[in-house]
């Protein structure tokens, strides 16, 4: 989806806002924000594209006024409901509705401490998929508008690169977002030179790396 | 929030008589989904917990120290960040990737995600707010030498500056140039120079360091 | 500038929503607003490119949430006291300063009536400029993106189109809305198809064109 | 407002007890630049008179009938729109640049601007808000044959959309195709068929009229 969340390359959105010293969470309940979305990621229900879509799919003037929690939050209430683990009645009321099952949850306090290694994304997949490119060659983005989810940003489409390495094989986000299959394969490292995405303004030699899945390129 | 589920910050808002909207929702999924068992309270306090006192940039700079006093494990480290940094504990070999990249006195590396936030969670902890917002996702691609700018930072002509989007499941962490004068200084003391602004690659890291930095929460 | 005002090609937007039998104002100071800018035109302070512009400089957020007369009178505003016909003062108090002295409206009702002929554009010039592509001739965009004003959506840029006709000579915006001159030339219709646009999912002969100064334009 | 000011609308907010804000902000604007001579107040009341009553898409609907009863006007049209609409007095000859594209069984042609809200004012007056709308404006140009859905009109794969995106001071109006059964109207009666919508091209011009249809409001 060309939506405001694919920001890369405006020049309306206002200075840096640095914040000195900035806390971990601002408030209480982001860390509770986190906490929820993090664990609930444990049933599986759900992946990480499908998580990132839900914040794609926010009408433009809320996703650039709503908090980043905030947005995680909204994010997590539409999956619950849209993923079958609550029903929207028990989101809105906080309660779970009458005679409701009572499970177990699948992420336990031992599995977190010390550190959360549990809580990993699991995109990449041990499988033999042949990449379609190498390292050195020259490839070109495919210019792809989908209405849905997709990690090929509108400022490099169309654009000229070479692959600077093979990251192995990987989920797609394009399709893994909508629960329509892993489709995996490999993704690339691909360096543009600034010019190339930017024109004659930018610095020569400044150059930026993208991480791209094979569906989004051709070779030049 | 009950002050024993988020004691960290809970002063800063017992003066708050009316608890905020979002925090009142928040509070509600969060009793619907424990009641409901879908998550365990416990393990949400420990997910906070660890967020917010054992992983954060301090993890990273540990892995910078050793890089700057250690060649061998600055060269694994390029080589597979995620075995060099097992080392540590703080990731697994198995883990998310992470990826290195190394500024040089001819090359300064940027990180940025123009899509979401991605950023390298295990060795940075989470997000600053400013990472994850429009001013910056959106200009560090087109015009980085302005964000750097903005962050007090000039790079000369001479200088290539990479910026590295992050737009799949691999997360960066830039390897900040060693300052000059730091040559008798422990790797611990090493770590302690080391900001997460450097990591990302908005800052160079400076020695000896400036008053007052209170950048590093952690 | 690359902003949310160039938003040709997104599709977060939301759904178009249609007002049966709309009136030409929903408010009467919607009215007012839209007559004093078009009678604060004919003092020549500042040109239809620089009013423009004061829009795209409005925050994302207040782009997105302001109804378009209240663009309109932010922009108004701005314009007067940049350009010396008020104070901030003045703006800001709705009362003349001290002393300050009265002048004489360059419109009047009469020039008006019956219609307002004389509020228009004026962004033509009679000039001999010579043209730098004529129609059937191939051409590309150019990949600019100049942080003030222009009128190269960043949907065309970089793409390959051809000169459908040569409509004349006209005032430059980029500059024209900087008052850095006329830098008169000419403007073509450019057919872009719109699988050139858009990718191959676009229908094979669908087209847009765009109206583009010689400046934005490359021959392919 | 003073009622004397805006006679046509102010029926609708005399119940309102309290201006609104921006009401209240546009009036204390108005009176400093009747003050200060900047404007002449006559001046403003003849336009948005101009603008309410007079400018609308009236004159549009005239251009086109003539054009459907008169081939060699057409041909004029087609060439020369400014000159050919000069015949009316509601647009000079020297005026802005307008230019008419046909529709035809093969040919649907749309007009949109992306970047603000240009639109062909001597002839069809005002835009409504649709027009200047975020939604319309970003989707007209990627997915024109899906914003003529939302308008009810779905066209084949045997017919051409072309879109004109208003990027200078050229401004594009649509002639419709003369619908089926109006051979014996006169000038004036195909005039009163034509809507604002059919000459921006998000619809057809339909004959006999649908009943209730309350686009038109000139």
């Amino acid at each position: 989806m060309n939506g405001i969340h694919d920001m890369g390359g405006m020049q309306d959105m206002g200075p840096i806002e640095y914040e000195k010293g900035e806390p971990v969470f601002h408030t209480p309940w982001e860390s509770r924000v986190l906490a929820m979305v993090l664990a609930t990621f444990s049933w599986h229900k759900w992946n990480l594209d499908a998580f990132r879509h839900t914040r794609e799919v926010l009408p433009p003037e809320d996703y650039l006024r709503l908090s980043y929690y905030e947005q995680w939050f909204s994010g997590l209430r539409d999956l619950l409901v849209r993923r079958g683990l609550a029903t929207a009645a028990e989101v809105e009321n906080g309660v779970p509705a009458a005679g409701a099952a009572k499970t177990t949850p699948p992420l336990t306090a031992d599995q977190v401490s010390p550190v959360p290694l549990s809580t990993r994304i699991h995109a990449q997949r041990d499988l033999q998929v042949s990449p379609r490119f190498h390292a050195g060659q020259s490839v070109r983005a495919r210019n792809i508008n989908p209405v849905g989810h997709t990690r090929l940003p509108r400022y490099a489409r169309g654009k000229a690169g070479t692959i600077h390495r093979d990251h192995g094989v990987f989920v797609f986000p394009d399709t893994n977002a909508h629960f329509l299959g892993e489709k995996p394969q490999h993704v690339y490292s691909v360096r543009f030179a600034a010019r190339e995405l930017w024109g004659a303004q930018a610095p020569e030699k400044d150059c930026v790396y993208l991480d791209m899945w094979d569906d989004y390129l051709d070779p030049a | 929030m009950t002050p024993d589920l988020a004691p960290a910050h809970e002063h800063e808002h017992e003066h708050q008589a009316v608890p905020s909207e979002p925090a009142l929702r928040v509070k509600a999924l969060e009793s619907l989904l424990v009641e409901k068992g879908l998550v365990d309270r416990a393990a949400l306090d420990a997910l906070v917990d660890a967020y917010e006192h054992k992983i954060g940039p301090r993890n990273g700079a540990r892995v910078v120290a050793r890089a700057w006093v250690d060649p061998a494990y600055k060269a694994r480290l390029l080589a597979d960040a995620n075995d060099a940094m097992a080392d540590f504990g703080f990731i697994s070999r198995q883990g998310d990737r992470i990826l290195v990249v190394e500024n040089t006195p001819t090359v300064h590396n940027l990180i940025v995600c123009t899509l979401c936030s991605c950023y390298p969670w295990a060795v940075l902890g989470l997000p600053p707010v400013w990472y994850k917002s429009a001013p910056y996702r959106s200009r560090a691609v087109i015009d980085p030498r302005g964000v750097l700018r903005e962050f007090g930072l000039e790079l000369g002509d001479d200088v290539q500056v990479r910026v590295w989007d992050s737009t799949a499941e691999l997360r960066y962490l830039v390897l900040p140039e060693r300052p000059a004068g730091t040559e008798a200084l422990s790797e611990e003391d090493l770590a302690a120079l080391v900001t997460r602004d450097a990591m990302v690659g908005v800052a160079k890291v400076v020695f000896p360091p400036p008053k007052g930095n209170d950048e590093r929460h952690s």
